[in-house]
C-alpha cells in the first residue's frame, strides 16, 4: 500500500478564499493510500517546504501530491523539496488548485469538491508513478560544421575559441561561400572580401579547426554527443601536402574556356583551378569533367610542370569516419535562376541577369574588374532596371515567402551602378521596401535621395528585346497604375532565395526536418531558432530561411554557444520523461512486434531498430528501441503503438488509466 | 464527333467570319455542331461590372439550356464568351446558395455539368486529323496572338500557360506555318475600348502590329473576335497613330487552318476583312 | 424534485499550449463553469483514443480534446499526428453511431486564456442542453448476467 | 420412466400458453437475418421453421458468456462485499436438438464435480428442456459416433419427434411430467410410431472407444501438427460448443467500486496457458488443438466417465477455417500408433 | 489451374519451397487452406470462386514460418495483404514465392517490386453487397446506427475469429491482451464488445486491405468487415493513402501533412 502525503496550499487568499482548504485536506485523508494530509498557508515558502520534508520523514511517505498552483510554476520547486527529503522527485505530482480551480470558479461547495477531485486523480496517478532518474549521455567534444560560408566560419571560430575541436566541412574547393562572391556589402558598402578573407585565414590556421574542403557528408549515425559522421573527401587529384599553391599548373592549363562558377558564368576558368585567387586552402582541384586528360587520355601538362610533383591523376575519393558530439548546419542558399520567368523571356537575353551575377560584374575581382559592362556586348549600360521580388512573394510561379535580402542588395546594386556610371539611369521596380535593420532604411533612402535611383512601386509584366534594348513594361501603382515602359540596356532580377542544392537529401541523411521549400526546420520558431528537432544538431544562416550576413553571423554565434554549452559537461543530463519500449523475458522479449509504424510518428527520429540475437548470433526478433538521448517525451509513438509496447515514463498508460478510473 | 455550339453575339455580328470559318473547318474535320437552343448574350463586356447576379444568370441560362438539350460539352469560340461561361460556372459551383438564387432567376434547373471549351482546345484535339488533311500548307511566318481572355485568369480557364502560351503556335506549325518568337502573345489589344476609346486601341494594338511586323510575321493569327476587330477594323486608326501603313492581315486561327485544308476563302469569310488578306512580297512590310 | 443535471466533462490537454492557456485563464481571473476535469499529457500526440473511450466508459457526458494550434506544437508535429488520428477517430465514432456532439476537438494556445474559458463554457452549456449521455451509460454494465 | 404421447401441431400453441401461464419463459430457436439463435418466444409461430441447429449452443442459458459473481464498493476505511444472486427465471428450452440437450450432462459434470457451482445450478434447476429430434443432418454432424443419436433422449425432459401431423412426445423426467401436468389434455396416448424411422440417418464415422483408448499413446503424433497448421487460434469453436466450460475470472474496478465477472474462455487462445513468466506450456497451436481433442475425448472420460463432446458439429460450422472435427477425429482414429 | 499445379510441383520438386499454401476442398461446398508439402499432394489444390480465405494470415504464423520457404496462392486481396506485411516488416522481400491469381491466370511474383507493379494495375473495388450495406448504414440516423451496431455486437462473444483471420492482426500481444492497464475489458459485455470493435477498427484504419475475411470469419454473422473497410476508405478519402499498395511503409496515421484538411477542430 502506498503512503501518500497530500499537501494543500492556501496560497494566501488565492486558493483559500475560494476553496475550503481545511475541508479538502480532511476529505483527502479518506482516500485509500493517503497516509497524511494537511493544509498550509504558503506551501512554497521555506517553512512550508520544511514542514513537508518533515512530514515525509515522519510519516514515511513514498509519494507526494502538492495541491497548490500550476505544475508549470512550482513543480521543479516541490520536486526538489521532495528529493531533499529522500524521496525520488518524480514521486511528486501537483494538483492545480489555483489556476484551474480557485481563480476560475466561484466560491462554493462545487469548487471545493472539484479541488478534492483534482487531488484524488493525482493520488491515483502517483500510486503508479515509478522513481525516475535523469538520463546521462556521454559527449564527444568535437563539433562538425557543415558549410564553409560566413556562417559556418563564424560557428567554427566561436566553438574553436571556446576551446573545442571543430571539423569544418565544405563541399566546394574553398571556404568562403557566397560572401566571397559579393562585391560590397550593405549598408556600409565595405568590400566583402576584405572583411571575409581574414576570417577565412583565421579558420584555416586555427589549431582547433580541421578544414575539410571539397568534401561532403555522406552518412550520419548515432545521436547527440555521439554522432558518427562519414565524410567523402572528393579527390582533388592533387597531393595537398606537396602543393605549394604556386599556380603554375593553372597558368599553363591549355583548357581555359570553362564557364566559371565563381563568376556565375560571366567568366572562364581552366580545368585545373582554384575558385578564386584568395581561396582557402589555396590548392587547386582538377575538374575531371572538363580536363583534357580525363576526356582524351592525353595532356598531363600540369603534371609535367608541377615543381613539387603534386598532381595525382589516379587519386580516388576517400571516406573518413569521425566521432562528433554536435553538428551545425550552415549550408546556405541558392538563388532562383532567371530562366523560370516566361514573361521575362526565360532569361534568354544575356543582359537579364540575377543579383549574384551583378555582384560579380561590380566586383573588382570579377570578370570585368569591376567596370560596368553588360554581358551581351560589353557595352556600358546606360539604363539599368532592377526588379525586386523576382519569384519571391509569388504564389503562382515562384515562392510565397519574402527572400528578405533583395530589398537591401537591390538598393546596393543600384547605388553601386550609379557610382560606377554617373550618367546612367537606375530604376527599381518593387512591391514593398522591407528595410528593417540597423541603418538599412537610411541606406535605401540614400540610394533614392542621394544617388537618384528611381524607385517605381509596381510589377513588371513583360520584358522584350527590341533594337538592342530591353523594353521593360511595368506599372506604377503609386501613379494610379499608370503603365511604365523603360528601354533598358540591362535588367537585374533579384531572384528568390531558395534552399541550397541537395538540402533535402542532407536533411534526410541527418534526420532533421525541413519545410516545403527545403529549408531546415528549427525546433521552435520563436524559442529554439538555432536548434533542430534532432538533439545535437543546430542551424546557422540561410539554410534555415533567407538571412543576410549580420543575421547569419549572429545565428552562427548562437549555434556555437549552444554547442559550447553542450560541450561544457562530460555527460549530458536529460529529463527522464522519455518513451521506452518494454522488454520481457524470452520467448517474447517484448510486446513490440517490430512493425515500425511508430518510426515516422517520432518527430525526433529517436526510434531505432534493435536486434535480439541468439547465442549463435542469429537474429531472433527485431524490435523498436527508443534512444533516450534523442527522445523528447511527446508520447506520439505511445499512442501509435498497437500492442502498447511503448510507454512514456511519467505519463504512462497505467498512470493515465488510473487517473481516468478516478474521474 | 458532335459538340454543342454557343456562337455568342459577336460571331453573328462583327465577326461573322469567325463563325463561318469555325463551322467550315469543323465540318471539314467531321465535327458536327449543335447550337444551344434559344441562347442569349453571355453578358461579357458589361454585365460583370454592373450587376453580379445578372453576370451569373446570363451564362447560367445558356448552360442550363445546354443541359436541357442533353449537351455535355459546348464550344464557345469567342474568348470572352468562354471566359464568362467558365467564370460563372465556377462561381456557382463554389456557392450553392448563389446557385439556388440563380435557378430561381432563370426559372430552370441548373446543374453545372456542361464542359466549356474554347476553339483552340477543340482544334488541339483534332490536330492529328488536321495535319493529315492539310492540302495547302500555310507556309507563312505568323505571330500567334492569344490576347487576355484565353489563358487568363489561369485558375478559371485552366488552359495552356498564362505566360507564353503554346497551343496556337503548335496548331499553326501543324499546318506548315512558322510562328515567330513574340513577346506580345498575351498583351492587351484594348478590347473593351474598341468603340469608346479608339485612341487607346490604336496605341495598344499598334504596338502589337508594329512588333509583329518587326519580327517578320506575315500575319497575326487570333482566336478572339475582340482582338480581331481591334487589329483589323481599327487598322486605320492604328496606322494613323503609328504614322505607318501596316498591311499585315489579322486572321482567325480557323481561317488559317481552313486555307491549309484547301477550303474556299469565301466560305471562310476572308472577304469580310478590312485589311485584305493578301500575301504579296510586300504584304507584311511597312510602306 | 430531482437535482438539476450537471454534466461531467473530461478534458485532455497538452502541457505546453492548452494547459498553459488554462493557466492563463486562471491568472487572468476569467471565470468558467466548474464541470470540467482536466487531464494533463505532454502533447496531443500522446492522447490515445483509448483515453477518450475510457472517459465515456466512466460516464463522461462531454469530452474536450485540446492542444497546440497547427505549427505551434512544442514537439513540432505531435499535434499534426493527433489531428490525423482524430480525423479518422471521429469518422469511426460516427460510423458506430456515437453522438459526436459530445466530443469537442480544439486548439487552444498558451496565449488564449479567454478562449479556454469560452470553450469550457460552450461545451458545458451544449452538453447540459443535450442531457446526460444515457445512451452510452446504458451499455455500461449491460450484457452481464 | 418414458411415457410416450402424441402431441398435435396445433396443440403447441396451447402448450406454450400453459407454460407461460405457469410463469416460465420459453426460449426457442428464432431466425434473425438468416441467423438461427435462441430467443424468447410467446407462440410456436415465432419459432424458426426449418432449421438444422442454432449457431450458438444452449449452454448460455445455464452458463452465460459473462456473469457477475460478486461486487463491492469501497468507502473510507471499508469494503462492502456483495455476492451476486444469479438471475434464474423459470425457463423452458424448446426445440433444442438431442445433442445439445445431452450436453447439459457434460456441463453438469464439471460444475458439480468437486464443488457445486451456485450460479450454474440455480439456472439449471429452473430449466426444463423440450428437445426436438433431428430429421436431417449435415456433414458436420457426428452424434452417432459419440454415443448419441438424432432422437436420443439424454438430457431432454421431454423429447419431441416430428411425425406426420404432430409430434411423438416422450416425457422423460419429473420436470417433463410437471410440464405434462400443466396441460395434460394436450398429450394424447401414443400410437407406437417408430421414431428411428423418421429421425435423420447419421452414419457413425469412427470408433470412439478405440480412439479414446489410443489417444494416450498418440500425444506426440504428427497428426495434430498437420491438422492444426491452418487453425488460426480463435475461440469460435469453444464458444459455440455446448460442452466447453472453460472460463476466465475478470475483475473490473475503479477506486470506488468493482465487480468480479466470469467470462467464457477458450483453450485455443495462446494466452490461455501463458504464464506470467513468459513461459507458455502450450506454445504452439498444435498443442492447443491437441488439448481440445484430448480434453474432450481422453481427460473427460477419465475424470467424469463421459465424453466432452456430443457430436453436434457446431464447431465445424462456426470455424472460419473449416476445421472439421468429425473429419479430424476420423483421421486420428485411423492413425496407426 | 493446371499451370498452378504444374508450377507447385516444380517448386516442391526443386526444393525451392517446403510447402505450397493454397486451397483445397473442405466440408460440403467449402474451401479451406491447404498446405501441399509433397508433390503428390498438389493434386488436392483447387481454385474457384469459393476460395475466399486470405491466406496471407498464415504468412506470419510461427508454425508456418518454421516450415521454411512457402509458396502462397494469392488472389488480389491476399497480394495486398502480403505487400502490407512487407511494409510493416513482418515479411521480407523474397520470404515467400507469390503465386498471384487474377481472374484465373497465375503469375509468379518474385519480389516486392514485381508485386507492387502488379497491384498498381488493379482497380480495388468493393463488393456490391458491402456497398449496399455501407450505404444503408450511411443513410441511417445516428441513433439507428448506434442501435444497429449495439444489436449486432450483442451477439459478439469475443471469440476473436475476426482478429485472428485478419492478415494484418499479426501482433503476438494484441491490445486486447494488455492488462496493465486493462484498456479494453476482457469480458464480452456491451461495453467490452463496443470498445473491442472500436479499437480493432482504429488499428486497421490505414492498414486494412479490404479482403473482408473478418466478416466472413464471424461465426455469428456480424458484418465487422464494414467497420474496417469504412475506416480504410475514410483514410483514403482524407489522405489519399491506401494500405497494400507499397512495400515501403506509408502509414497514414504515423505521417501527416501540415495542410491536412478537417473542419471540426475548433
Amino acid at each position: 500500500m502506498s503512503r501518500i502525503g497530500v499537501f494543500t496550499c492556501h496560497c494566501g487568499e488565492n486558493i483559500g478564499a475560494t476553496v475550503d482548504c481545511a475541508k479538502v485536506a480532511e476529505m483527502c485523508k479518506d482516500i485509500p493510500g493517503v497516509a497524511y494530509s494537511v493544509d498550509y498557508k504558503y506551501m512554497c515558502s521555506d517553512p512550508g517546504q520544511r514542514m513537508m520534508q518533515e512530514a515525509i520523514k515522519e510519516h514515511k511517505l513514498d509519494g507526494v501530491v502538492v495541491a497548490a498552483c500550476s505544475p508549470r510554476m512550482h513543480e521543479p520547486t516541490f520536486r526538489r523539496a521532495v528529493a531533499n527529503a529522500g524521496v525520488n522527485p518524480y514521486m511528486c505530482e501537483m494538483a492545480n488548485l489555483r489556476e484551474h480551480c480557485s481563480w476560475v470558479h466561484e466560491k462554493g461547495e462545487a469548487t471545493t469538491h472539484k479541488a478534492a477531485d483534482l487531488i484524488r486523480v493525482l493520488v491515483e496517478k502517483i500510486k503508479h508513478n515509478e522513481p525516475l532518474f535523469p538520463i546521462k549521455v556521454p559527449v564527444t567534444r568535437t563539433a562538425m560544421v557543415i558549410g564553409g560560408g560566413v556562417g559556418g566560419i563564424q560557428v567554427a571560430l566561436d566553438i574553436a575559441n571556446g576551446g573545442h575541436k571543430v571539423v569544418l566541412v565544405e563541399k566546394s574547393p574553398s571556404i568562403g561561400g557566397h560572401m566571397s562572391q559579393l562585391s560590397e556589402t550593405f549598408p556600409t558598402l565595405d568590400c566583402s572580401q576584405c572583411i571575409l578573407t581574414p576570417r577565412m585565414v583565421e579558420a584555416a590556421q586555427h589549431p582547433n579547426i580541421t578544414l575539410m574542403t571539397y568534401s561532403e557528408v555522406e552518412k550520419v549515425d548515432g545521436f547527440i554527443g555521439n554522432f558518427k559522421v562519414t565524410v567523402r573527401k572528393k579527390a582533388r587529384k592533387l597531393d595537398e601536402k606537396l602543393c605549394t599553391g604556386c599556380g603554375l599548373c593553372i597558368q599553363k592549363c591549355p583548357n581555359k574556356k570553362i564557364s566559371d562558377e565563381f563568376n556565375e558564368g560571366l567568366g572562364t576558368r581552366t580545368a585545373i583551378y582554384v575558385p578564386f585567387p584568395q581561396a582557402v586552402p589555396n590548392k587547386p582541384v582538377i575538374d575531371t569533367l572538363n580536363c583534357t586528360f580525363y576526356k582524351t587520355g592525353k595532356c598531363k601538362v600540369c603534371e609535367k610542370l608541377c615543381p613539387t610533383g603534386a598532381i595525382r591523376f589516379e587519386q580516388e575519393d576517400e571516406l573518413v569516419t569521425l566521432d562528433i558530439g554536435a553538428i551545425v548546419l550552415a549550408t546556405g542558399f541558392k538563388l532562383m535562376k532567371t530562366d523560370v520567368f516566361p514573361e521575362y523571356g526565360y532569361g534568354k537575353s544575356k543582359d537579364i541577369i540575377d543579383g549574384m551575377q551583378f555582384e560579380r560584374l561590380a566586383s573588382a575581382s570579377g570578370p570585368t574588374s569591376g567596370v560596368m559592362k553588360r554581358p551581351s556586348d560589353g557595352k556600358e549600360p546606360e539604363t539599368v532596371v532592377f526588379i525586386a521580388c523576382s519569384g519571391s512573394r509569388d504564389r503562382s510561379k515562384g515562392v510565397p515567402y519574402c527572400s528578405k535580402i533583395c530589398c537591401m542588395y537591390t538598393a546596393k546594386h543600384a547605388m553601386l551602378y550609379k557610382h560606377k556610371v554617373h550618367s546612367g539611369k537606375a530604376y527599381v521596380f518593387y512591391m514593398d521596401i522591407r528595410a528593417a535593420g540597423k541603418d538599412y532604411d537610411e541606406f535605401v533612402r540614400r540610394a533614392i535621395e542621394e544617388d537618384d535611383v528611381k524607385y517605381i512601386r509596381g510589377r513588371v509584366s513583360k520584358i522584350y528585346e527590341e533594337d538592342g534594348k530591353l523594353v521593360v513594361m511595368g506599372a506604377d501603382t503609386l501613379m494610379g497604375g499608370e503603365p511604365v515602359e523603360i528601354r533598358a540596356d540591362m535588367v537585374v532580377l533579384a531572384t528568390a532565395v531558395q534552399s541550397n542544392e541537395g538540402s533535402e537529401e542532407l536533411a534526410q541523411t541527418l534526420h532533421v526536418s525541413y519545410d516545403t521549400y527545403g529549408f531546415f526546420a528549427e525546433a521552435h520558431p520563436k524559442l529554439r531558432p538555432v536548434e533542430t528537432n534532432t538533439a545535437g544538431i543546430f542551424l546557422a544562416g540561410a539554410c534555415q530561411a533567407p538571412r543576410d550576413i549580420p543575421e547569419t553571423v549572429a545565428q552562427a554565434s548562437g549555434a556555437a554557444a549552444k554547442v559550447v554549452g553542450l560541450f561544457s559537461n562530460d555527460e549530458l543530463t536529460r529529463e527522464p520523461i522519455v518513451a521506452v519500449v518494454n522488454r520481457l523475458p524470452a520467448p517474447a522479449y517484448s510486446h513490440c512486434v517490430g512493425c515500425f509504424l511508430c518510426l515516422s510518428a517520432c518527430p525526433y527520429q529517436a526510434i531505432e531498430q534493435e536486434e535480439i540475437k541468439s547465442r549463435s548470433g542469429e537474429v531472433i526478433k527485431t524490435l523498436a528501441r527508443i534512444n533516450p538521448g534523442l527522445c523528447q517525451g511527446c508520447g506520439t509513438c505511445v499512442a501509435t503503438c498497437r500492442t502498447k509496447a511503448i510507454d512514456l515514463q511519467g505519463f504512462s498508460n497505467e498512470q493515465i488509466y488510473a487517473e481516468l478510473m478516478t474521474l | 464527333m458532335r459538340i454543342g455550339y454557343y456562337p455568342g453575339c459577336s460571331l453573328l455580328g462583327s465577326s461573322r467570319e469567325f463563325d463561318e470559318s469555325t463551322r467550315a473547318v469543323l465540318k471539314a474535320l467531321g465535327v458536327e455542331l449543335e447550337q444551344v437552343p434559344d441562347w442569349n448574350c453571355c453578358g461579357a463586356s458589361s454585365a460583370h461590372i454592373l450587376n453580379h447576379e445578372l453576370s451569373l444568370a446570363l451564362p447560367a441560362r445558356i448552360l442550363a439550356l445546354a443541359e436541357q438539350a442533353g449537351l455535355t460539352e459546348i464550344l464557345a469560340p469567342c474568348a470572352a464568351c468562354s471566359n464568362r461561361l467558365l467564370s460563372a460556372q465556377q462561381e456557382l459551383e463554389k456557392h450553392p446558395e448563389l446557385k439556388a438564387a440563380i435557378e430561381k432567376a432563370i426559372e430552370m434547373p441548373y446543374q453545372g455539368t456542361v464542359k466549356i471549351v474554347n476553339i483552340l482546345e477543340v482544334l488541339d484535339r483534332l490536330k492529328d486529323r488536321i495535319a493529315e488533311k492539310v492540302k495547302a500548307p500555310f507556309t507563312k511566318h505568323v505571330a500567334s496572338y492569344y490576347g487576355c481572355l484565353l489563358v487568363r485568369p489561369p485558375r478559371v480557364v485552366n488552359f495552356d500557360r498564362p505566360e507564353d502560351p503554346q497551343s496556337m503556335d503548335l496548331l499553326l506549325k501543324a499546318v506548315g506555318a512558322t510562328p515567330v518568337e513574340w513577346p506580345f502573345k498575351t498583351e492587351c489589344c484594348g478590347a473593351a475600348f474598341s468603340v469608346t476609346r479608339t485612341d487607346i486601341v490604336a496605341k495598344l494594338s499598334g504596338k502589337l502590329v508594329k512588333d509583329a511586323v518587326n519580327r517578320g510575321a506575315d500575319a497575326i493569327v487570333v482566336a478572339c473576335p475582340m482582338c480581331h476587330s481591334n487589329l483589323d477594323l481599327r487598322r486605320a486608326e492604328i496606322n494613323d497613330y503609328l504614322q505607318k501603313e501596316y498591311a499585315i492581315p489579322a486572321m482567325f486561327i480557323t481561317q488559317v487552318i481552313g486555307l491549309a485544308l484547301g477550303l474556299d476563302p469565301r466560305d471562310l469569310g476572308l472577304h469580310r476583312h478590312m485589311v485584305p488578306v493578301e500575301f504579296t512580297e510586300t504584304a507584311g512590310v511597312q510602306s | 424534485m430531482a437535482e438539476p443535471f450537471e454534466p461531467k466533462i473530461t478534458a485532455f490537454v497538452c502541457n505546453w499550449c492548452t494547459y498553459a492557456g488554462a493557466d492563463l485563464t486562471g491568472t487572468s481571473r476569467i471565470k468558467y463553469q466548474s464541470n470540467v476535469r482536466v487531464l494533463r499529457v505532454p502533447c496531443t500526440g500522446r492522447i490515445d483514443y483509448m483515453m477518450v473511450l475510457k472517459a465515456l466508459h466512466k460516464g463522461a457526458d462531454g469530452i474536450i480534446v485540446s492542444g497546440c494550434h497547427p505549427n505551434d506544437c512544442h514537439y513540432t508535429s505531435g499535434n499534426y499526428h493527433a489531428r490525423r488520428r482524430w480525423m479518422v477517430f471521429k469518422k469511426m465514432m460516427e460510423v458506430m453511431g456515437v453522438d459526436m456532439r459530445r466530443i469537442t476537438f480544439s486548439w487552444v494556445s498558451a496565449a488564449e486564456g479567454a478562449r479556454w474559458a469560452q470553450l469550457v463554457n460552450e461545451v458545458t452549456d451544449q452538453v447540459r442542453a443535450l442531457g446526460p449521455y444515457s445512451e452510452f451509460r446504458q451499455i455500461v454494465g449491460a450484457g452481464i448476467e | 420412466m418414458a411415457n410416450t404421447y402424441q402431441l398435435s401441431r396445433e396443440s403447441l400453441t396451447s402448450l406454450f400458453g400453459a407454460l407461460r401461464k405457469d410463469g416460465r419463459r420459453i426460449l426457442a430457436p428464432v431466425e434473425s437475418d438468416g441467423r438461427i439463435g435462441l430467443g424468447e418466444v410467446e407462440a410456436p409461430a415465432q419459432v424458426a421453421g426449418d432449421y438444422l441447429q442454432t449457431i450458438m449452443s444452449a449452454k448460455e442459458v445455464a452458463f452465460p458468456k459473462v456473469e457477475r459473481l460478486l461486487s463491492y464498493t469501497i468507502t473510507p476505511g471499508q469494503v462492502d462485499l456483495k455476492d451476486a444472486e444469479p438471475k434464474a427465471a423459470p425457463t423452458v428450452l424448446f426445440g433444442v436438438r438431442p445433442c445439445e440437450a445431452k450436453a447439459f450432462g457434460a456441463l453438469d459434470a464439471v460444475f458439480n464435480w468437486d464443488y457445486r457451482d451456485k450460479f450454474f445450478n440455480a439456472r439449471l434447476e429452473k430449466l426444463a428442456v423440450i428437445g426436438l429430434s433431428c430429421t436431417k443432418a449435415d456433414e458436420a454432424c457426428f452424434c452417432t459416433s459419440v454415443g448419441g443419436g438424432p432422437a436420443d433422449t439424454a438430457g431432454s425432459d421431454i423429447l419431441l419427434t416430428p411425425v406426420a401431423d404432430g409430434y411423438l412426445a416422450e416425457v422423460l423426467t419429473e420436470k417433463g411430467t410437471a410440464i405434462l401436468n400443466l396441460a395434460s389434455d394436450l398429450f394424447k396416448p401414443g400410437n407406437g410410431v417408430d421414431k428411428v424411422a423418421v429421425a435423420a440417418k447419421v452414419e457413425a464415422a469412427f470408433d470412439q472407444p478405440a480412439l479414446t483408448a489410443k489417444l494416450p499413446g498418440m500425444f506426440d503424433s504428427e497428426v495434430w501438427v498437420d491438422q492444426s497448421l491452418r487453425c488460426i487460434g480463435c475461440g469460435a469453436c469453444a464458444f459455440v460448443c455446448p460442452t466447453c466450460v472453460c472460463f476466465d475470472i475478470q475483475e473490473e474496478a475503479d477506486p470506488k467500486q468493482g465487480e468480479r465477472l466470469r467470462c467464457w474462455d477458450s483453450c485455443g487462445f495462446h494466452m490461455f496457458t501463458l504464464h506470467a513468466s513468459g513461459h507458455n506450456p502450450r506454445e504452439v497451436q498444435s498443442a492447443r488443438w491437441r488439448q481440445r481433442i484430448y480434453h474432450k475425448f481422453s481427460y473427460y472420460p477419465q475424470r467424469y466417465d463421459q465424453l466432452g463432446c456430443v457430436g453436434c458439429g457446431k464447431c465445424t460450422r462456426a470455424c472460419p477455417v473449416d476445421m472439421n472435427l468429425k473429419e479430424h477425429l476420423t483421421e486420428a482414429a485411423g492413425v496407426t500408433a | 489451374m493446371e499451370a498452378l499445379k504444374q508450377r507447385a510441383i516444380e517448386l516442391l520438386e526443386k526444393g525451392e519451397v517446403k510447402a505450397v499454401l493454397g486451397y483445397a476442398k473442405g466440408t460440403g461446398q467449402a474451401r479451406r487452406a491447404f498446405f501441399a508439402r509433397q508433390p503428390g499432394q498438389v493434386d488436392k489444390l483447387v481454385l474457384d470462386e469459393a476460395c475466399t480465405q486470405n491466406l496471407a494470415a498464415y504468412a506470419t504464423k510461427h508454425e508456418v514460418k518454421k516450415l521454411g520457404r512457402v509458396a502462397i496462392v494469392a488472389p488480389p486481396a491476399t497480394q495486398r495483404a502480403l505487400i502490407q506485411l512487407m511494409a510493416e516488416r513482418q515479411l521480407r522481400d523474397g520470404d515467400l514465392a507469390i503465386l498471384a491469381v487474377d481472374e484465373g491466370a497465375i503469375k509468379e511474383l518474385g519480389s516486392a517490386a514485381a508485386l507492387e507493379e502488379h497491384l498498381a494495375l488493379k482497380a480495388q473495388g468493393l463488393d456490391a453487397k458491402d456497398k449496399t450495406l455501407l450505404a444503408k448504414l450511411d443513410a441511417m440516423s445516428r441513433e439507428d446506427r448506434w442501435a444497429y451496431w449495439q444489436n449486432e455486437f450483442s451477439r459478439c462473444m469475443k471469440c476473436y475469429a475476426c482478429r485472428n483471420s485478419c492478415p494484418m492482426c499479426y501482433c503476438e500481444h494484441c491490445t486486447m491482451d494488455c492488462n496493465r492497464p486493462q484498456w479494453v475489458p476482457v469480458a464480452s459485455h456491451s461495453i467490452g464488445n463496443l470498445e473491442y470493435h472500436m479499437v480493432r477498427t482504429m488499428h486497421l484504419a490505414g492498414r486494412c486491405v479490404e479482403c473482408g475475411d473478418c466478416g466472413r470469419a464471424c461465426p455469428v454473422g456480424i458484418p465487422v468487415h464494414l467497420l474496417t473497410i469504412s475506416a480504410e476508405e475514410t483514410v483514403h478519402e482524407l489522405f489519399g493513402q491506401r494500405a497494400g499498395a507499397k512495400a515501403k511503409l506509408d502509414y497514414a496515421l504515423s505521417t501527416f501533412k501540415t495542410d491536412d484538411k478537417e473542419s471540426f477542430i475548433r
